[in-house]
């Protein structure tokens, strides 16, 4: 049964704005419900201390408060905040949903006050007496992996959390057969995610009927029952658990909380609705980080820029406790640092550290962007090193387009890629040569400019089972209802995404229908079969094939029913114009008409079951892995350090592609967030523990005038992997675009000697490089160079 | 956060240390405090007004005189917490003779956390100038009125 | 204690007895149940909050409720009601969709005033001034991108309504 | 996010505003735009017990020429300041500081008055009005005074106001002959603070020669300041490129640079004089007719 593409590849406008745009969606804040109660936490001002006591009295009496709970209240009742990552000999690190004796970082909950309204709740938060005993924080990772620093969690001698290795290939013939070795040291800072909308929960128990409902701001809603289900021990059948829309994630909610099930608990111990909505300073200091890696690299060349061997020490800061995947998301960059290139063999060892931090996470590519920071920054240090254009490097490395599906020494096989394609591509677009010229013309002008390249390949589908922690599929039901339109549930769980109008698209072409006989449902585990939920660019990869796999079933049933009434051949029928029809007989029978008969059930061919729902849950055989070239221009001021992107020009390849639009749209996003890493952003921990970029005052993300224009475009290599050829492009520029901007800074500074430079590049940073190069071990040629400027 | 420096005062070093290890007449010195009771040996029970301009906030705390060594140098630690976050210094001060005046050398470190930490970054540094400059004021003020007096 | 303040909020007059220290976005949200009005920081940098009082964009989290005494307010409930609007989607709302100019749709009612109070003065602003008008409005999602389009695209239309 | 209670009054006149001032002292703070007391408020590092707001009153929001000055009312909000035609005319350097404070929405809130007597050291204001020597008018209930703007400032968020005292009025002269103004700004790329600000007013002769200078700095010290080393090296000396940039290399002497995350002081420094300079260039090419 061939389809029509009518709606699949098409830019269609998004059935989620309507609502959004007039402001009538509803984000967790937005539901209220009779007799709503507001939580409010009190959190540890100490990075470490021990608590010795909390006197929540004076709060408990305060005016409107109902409830006040401390740690030793709720000790017995609620479970640890789980970590769903395992990792061989990983010490454990369980957290409380409230501490009880000891606070392991800036912002750890120790009391939570109920009150009737939300000002109550707040000003009883300042009445909460804590006694803290301070301990000593560890706040650096190498000092905390140290002999002798203080122990974060007792009875452990000391701080690494687990230690981790991969090797593939010959590493120790690469290195011999080197022409040279070349090391950097790469930190990955730590950053905060930053979702417009910060974290809430709304939580009501109805005793009659033994029903907890939780609402929350969360990617993944029916694994957040289980747990609830786990922690609070309520049967998992008498929990219901609904995301409303969620205002941005990037990871972040991708996560269970303590307020998550601390408010279920709440809304059980007092039989009222309860709600919590997060602050912008405790979204900072308690929802979790990402990437923070010191990645020691090495990295075995020849002389004609062929790469041999790449090693890779990595040191990672992990925070005080393990959030759902915290011990996971470095071990993703292992799989990942080869990149898109043919390097014989790798080895990466991890040493995960326990230090008095925020968790880290996954956070948009998560473990993804820091590979390909590294081993992109490796490909301009080998271009740097052996005098050749970075573009010959990365072109020399490439594996062939006929060598896929291709099998990297980390063990992943590669689906499908055409690496040379995109790179041709993204030099044509951005004029890469008349770019060279212009810049050699401005540094004769003693101007600074740079020119930046990223040659990238994510891992995205996120994946098979046998490889994720805890299920990698996801499922689908896709119901026509009998008046024929048809609703599509999916365990994604989509925020922001748009695949309530990619699903409809799909199945509009599936079905002969339009896409507003569409309805996607998600997020409301009552609802929708179990799934597992939108992350790691997998919606459309797997969620979508799920869906795919669903039409698929019913069109063979609703072919079977029209063609038992057409007496045609099921198999010459086509789905088009809200018609079943014959392309050779021209017989047709109505959409409806079909789908009357199935429920009817009067003229079924014997032996069919009546009704038309199917559900698939869909356990995709590989990851995909989408690629692409970006190319960034920016200009230096060298009396301030200012880096201004100038131009940036993009070359995506996601597969196929169900709406361009939306693709673009998660292209600009991806990479916006790509250059705030690179540019701006960075949460910073004193050397006491207190993160001092605790509001936006301090912590800088991209504002609409930091950004250049973007200029993109797409190469199409379908994967092999799903039924579609898609392959998921929620985090491609995050992922491609932060090695992009500093090949470019570091481009621009290559005439004073500078060779490497960590994110984020500010200002500072830059202008002592430009003004005190003996600062920061320049390479010899520099003082020669700066005077034939 | 660290912070050194030193400043000048009309006085000679018994004075100057005097003044120094006097609750009564340090309770004076410190900008916003408002009490300063004993609490044991070198030790003060003390409750501090901090306000600049809109910010303010109230701390309890103490002040412990680490080590004396009269009259050359005095260690202390001065820690308070409140609503806004807490804070805590440890310091010392070094006292020097020049001719009749005394230098006084100070270098410590200080831990501010809390709302404080979070966000008033960019105030912190400048208000703990303020506060060592007001201090230093208020010494050279009281040492000035209590040689009138004499 | 509290305070009896009279607002205009979305054509419609409005009584209330109000906490004075309550804030504007609260006013709205918590006691009219005007929820299209978003909460996305608490230091005046975000923009989320953003509605018009007296035509002008202001953020109603750094307001209070007995500021807007006396005031017009228009939240993106209200917009269609807006006079280039005229009942219908507001053009600058059709931008948005038109363009892709939202993801998540958070900061997205906090955008769309703050455009319609430029493109009130001006109907054509270039790339730089829409990004410099947008400044005090924080998107974590679109890249500003499509936002940037959505402008344009109701500029365009804007213009041609009035001629 | 939620501000501590506070008693609330919203006095409808000036004089009555002075009497609740006076009467409630340092426990009552004022209330004009709230674009920086109403954050404190909301992250309770402000607790007043005390609100007097001052949007009631009338004849504190106009911009107008008076006696060969330019009168603005302390409740004159920054983009009114920013699109006044008769600024734009006859004072641009307030109109070039308006447009670099906070973002349209600050700007459509947050008032001159407020922004002066709150006194941020990173506030852009302060350098242009001291690089104007504006007159700041302060009422009180026995009356009012006139403060120069050099003695306005004392320290971080502190000021010549007394209590019970109330900001009501700015005065800048207006642009005299053959002179040039800019206000170059570095932003603090969070908050959009100024890590420095300087607003440059020089007049230059129709042989170049520096009549007469003014630079106020903001963003670099706990208060701002006006750069008097620098005027010094520039008064009465023909204009050339070196000697703007020397005497820009002065513009933080005597001055101990703040140090934050954003900023060390050392670097502070260093960006006193690049914008220094660049102000100095851009005010100087504006004296002489350029295109700046």
């Amino acid at each position: 049964m061939a389809t029509a593409t009518r709606y699949i590849g098409k830019p269609l406008k998004r059935k989620e704005d309507p609502r959004l745009i007039q402001g009538l969606g509803h984000y967790v804040d937005d539901l209220r419900l009779p007799e709503m109660h507001y939580a409010a936490f009190v959190r540890s001002p100490y990075a470490h201390a021990k608590v010795r006591s909390v006197d929540v009295s004076k709060a408990r009496t305060a005016p409107g408060v109902v409830l006040a709970l401390t740690g030793a209240d709720v000790k017995g009742a609620i479970g640890f905040v789980p970590c769903a990552a395992q990792i061989p000999d990983m010490k454990s690190a369980p957290r409380p949903v409230l501490a009880v004796d000891r606070v392991r970082f800036v912002g750890e909950a120790v009391a939570v006050i109920v009150a009737t309204d939300r000002y109550a709740a707040r000003d009883a938060v300042d009445l909460v007496e804590v006694d803290y005993e301070p301990l000593t924080p560890v706040v650096d990772p190498e000092r905390a992996m140290a002999k002798g620093a203080p122990v974060l969690h007792e009875p452990y001698k000391d701080n690494v959390a687990y230690r981790w290795e991969l090797e593939g290939g010959d590493l120790k013939k690469a290195f011999k057969q080197a022409d040279k070795v070349i090391r950097q040291r790469i930190i990955n800072q730590r950053l905060i995610p930053m979702a417009m909308e910060p974290r809430g929960v709304m939580a009501d128990y109805k005793p009659g009927e033994k029903q907890l409902t939780v609402w929350s701001s969360t990617q993944i809603p029916h694994l957040l029952k289980t747990q609830i289900s786990v922690m609070l021990r309520v049967p998992e059948h008498s929990v219901r658990v609904i995301t409303p829309e969620v205002g941005g994630a990037f990871g972040s909610k991708l996560n269970v909380y303590p307020e998550e099930a601390l408010c279920g608990y709440l809304a059980m111990q007092l039989g009222k609705p309860v709600k919590w909505i997060e602050s912008r300073r405790e979204n900072f200091q308690t929802t979790i980080h990402g990437r923070d890696q010191i990645d020691d690299l090495e990295i075995a060349v020849k002389r004609d820029g062929t790469v041999l061997g790449l090693r890779c020490k990595v040191i990672a800061d992990l925070g005080a406790y393990y959030q759902l995947l915290t011990p996971l998301i470095p071990t993703l960059t292992g799989l990942m640092m080869c990149g898109c290139y043919k390097i014989p063999a790798a080895r990466m060892e991890i040493t995960g550290v326990l230090t008095n931090k925020m968790a880290t996470d996954a956070y948009r590519g998560a473990g993804r962007p820091e590979a390909t920071y590294f081993v992109e920054r490796a490909m301009d240090l080998v271009a740097a090193e052996l005098k050749m254009d970075p573009v010959e490097v990365r072109r020399k490395n490439f594996p062939q387009p006929e060598e896929f599906p291709y099998a990297t020494p980390t063990g992943l096989i590669y689906d499908s890629a055409n690496y040379q394609r995109s790179l041709d591509l993204v030099l044509k677009n951005s004029g890469y040569t008349k770019l060279r010229k212009e810049q050699a013309q401005l540094r004769k002008k003693g101007k600074l400019m740079g020119i930046g390249l990223s040659t990238y390949v994510e891992i995205c589908a996120m994946g098979p089972s046998s490889a994720m922690p805890a299920g990698g599929w996801e499922s689908a039901t896709v119901r026509v209802e009998p008046t024929g339109n048809v609703t599509v549930l999916t365990g994604s769980s989509p925020h922001g995404q748009g695949q309530e109008t990619t699903f409809a698209q799909i199945a509009a072409d599936m079905l002969g229908l339009e896409p507003d006989e569409v309805q996607v449902v998600h997020g409301d585990t009552a609802a929708v079969s179990y799934g597992i939920g939108t992350f790691g660019s997998r919606a459309t990869a797997v969620g979508g094939t799920a869906v795919y796999k669903c039409l698929e079933k019913l069109r063979s049933k609703l072919g079977q029913i029209a063609g038992h009434i057409l007496g045609e051949d099921p198999g010459k029928l086509v789905f088009r114009d809200k018609k079943i029809l014959s392309k050779s007989s021209k017989k047709s029978l109505n959409f409806v008409e079909a789908v009357g008969a199935a429920y009817v059930a009067k003229t079924l061919p014997p032996g069919m079951e009546p009704g038309l729902e199917a559900v698939t849950f869909f356990e995709p055989t590989n990851f995909t892995f989408p690629f692409g070239a970006h190319v960034c221009v920016v200009e230096v001021d060298s009396e301030t350090g200012d880096v201004k992107v100038v131009k940036y020009v993009a070359v995506d390849d996601c597969g196929n592609v169900i709406n361009p639009m939306l693709v673009d749209g998660q292209i600009h996003g991806g990479i916006v967030q790509a250059l705030g890493q690179a540019l701006l952003e960075e949460a910073v921990y004193d050397e006491n523990g207190q993160l001092i970029t605790g509001e936006l005052m301090d912590y800088a993300i991209p504002r609409a005038a930091d950004i250049p224009w973007m200029e993109l475009s797409r190469t199409v290599t379908p994967s092999p992997v799903n039924p579609m050829g898609v392959k998921g492009v929620g985090e491609a520029g995050t992922i491609g675009a932060t090695p992009a901007l500093i090949n470019a800074v570091v481009d621009a500074l290559s005439p004073l000697g500078v060779r490497h430079v960590d994110m984020p590049v500010k200002r500072e940073r830059i202008w002592q490089l430009l003004h005190k190069p003996s600062g920061r071990a320049p390479a010899k040629a520099a003082p020669k160079k700066r005077r034939a400027r | 956060m660290k912070v050194e420096g030193s400043y000048v005062l009309e006085a000679s070093r018994a004075e100057v240390w005097a003044l120094l290890t006097d609750p009564n007449r340090l309770a004076r010195l410190l900008p916003g405090c408002e009490r300063l009771d004993p609490d044991g040996p070198d030790r003060f029970k003390a409750v501090i007004k901090f306000a600049l301009a809109a910010i303010s906030g109230k701390y309890d705390g103490s002040l412990t005189f680490l080590e004396k060594k009269p009259p050359k140098l005095l260690r202390l630690r001065l820690e308070g917490k409140g609503i806004p976050g807490f804070v805590k210094g440890e310091g010392k001060l070094e006292l020097g003779e020049k001719g009749a005046q005394t230098e006084l050398r100070y270098s410590g470190e200080a831990q501010i956390g809390g709302m404080i930490a979070a966000v008033g970054q960019r105030m912190v540094d400048a208000a703990a100038r303020r506060v060592i400059t007001q201090f230093f004021e208020s010494a050279a003020a009281e040492l000035k009125a209590t040689s009138a007096k004499k | 204690m509290a305070v009896d303040i009279q607002v205009r909020i979305n054509g419609k007059p409005h009584d209330s007895k109000v906490e004075p220290r309550l804030l504007l976005v609260h006013y709205l949200r918590d006691t009219l149940g005007l929820t299209g009005t978003h909460v996305g920081c608490e230091t005046t940098l975000c923009g989320a909050c953003t509605v018009l009082v007296d035509s002008k964009a202001v953020k109603s989290c750094t307001m209070l409720a007995v500021q807007a005494d006396g005031a017009e307010v228009t939240t993106i409930e209200g917009l269609a009601g807006a006079p280039e609007a005229g009942g219908k989607l507001h053009p600058v709302q059709e931008g948005f969709w038109e363009k892709h100019g939202l993801q998540c749709g958070y900061c997205t009612p906090g955008m769309i005033l703050a455009s319609v109070e430029l493109l009130r003065g001006n109907a054509e602003p270039s790339e730089a001034e829409i990004r410099r008008a947008l400044a005090g409005n924080l998107c974590r999602c679109t890249g500003y991108q499509n936002i940037i389009e959505a402008v344009r695209y109701a500029g365009k239309k804007m213009k041609g309504r009035k001629r | 996010m939620i501000p501590a209670a506070f008693e609330y009054h919203a006095p409808k006149t000036l004089e009555e505003a002075l009497r609740l001032y006076e009467r409630h002292g340092d426990e009552a703070k004022l209330l004009a735009g709230g674009q920086s007391l109403l954050p404190l408020m909301k992250l309770r590092l402000a607790a007043p017990r005390f609100v007097i707001d001052l949007g009631k009153l009338r004849g504190m929001n106009h911009i107008r020429e008076e006696n060969g000055k330019i009168a603005i009312g302390a409740l004159t909000p920054h983009a009114e300041v920013e699109h006044s035609a008769l600024l734009r005319a006859k004072c641009p350097l307030l109109v070039e500081t308006a447009a670099e404070i906070g973002d349209v929405q600050v700007r459509n809130r947050g008032t001159l008055g407020g922004s002066l007597a709150h006194a941020d050291p990173a506030a852009d204001y302060p350098a242009a009005i001291l690089a104007l020597d504006a007159e700041i008018l302060a009422a009180s209930t026995s009356g009012t005074r006139t403060i120069a703007a050099r003695e306005f400032f004392v320290d971080m968020l502190t000021t010549q106001l007394r209590p019970g005292e109330i900001l009501t009025q700015v005065r800048v002269p207006i642009l005299a002959p053959k002179t040039g103004t800019a206000y170059c700004k570095l932003h603090q790329p969070a908050s959009g603070f100024a890590i420095v600000g300087v607003a440059a007013c020089v007049t230059v002769n129709r042989s170049g020669k520096i009549e007469e200078v003014a630079i106020g700095v903001t963003g670099l010290g706990p208060k701002p300041y006006r750069a008097a080393a620098a005027e010094k090296a520039l008064r009465g000396k023909k204009t050339n490129p070196k000697l703007l940039a020397d005497a820009a290399r002065t513009a933080a002497q005597g001055v101990e640079p703040l140090s934050d995350l954003h900023a060390s002081a050392a670097y502070r420094r260093e960006m006193a004089a690049v914008f220094t300079r660049r102000a100095l260039e851009r005010a100087v090419a504006r004296a002489l007719g350029k295109k700046a």
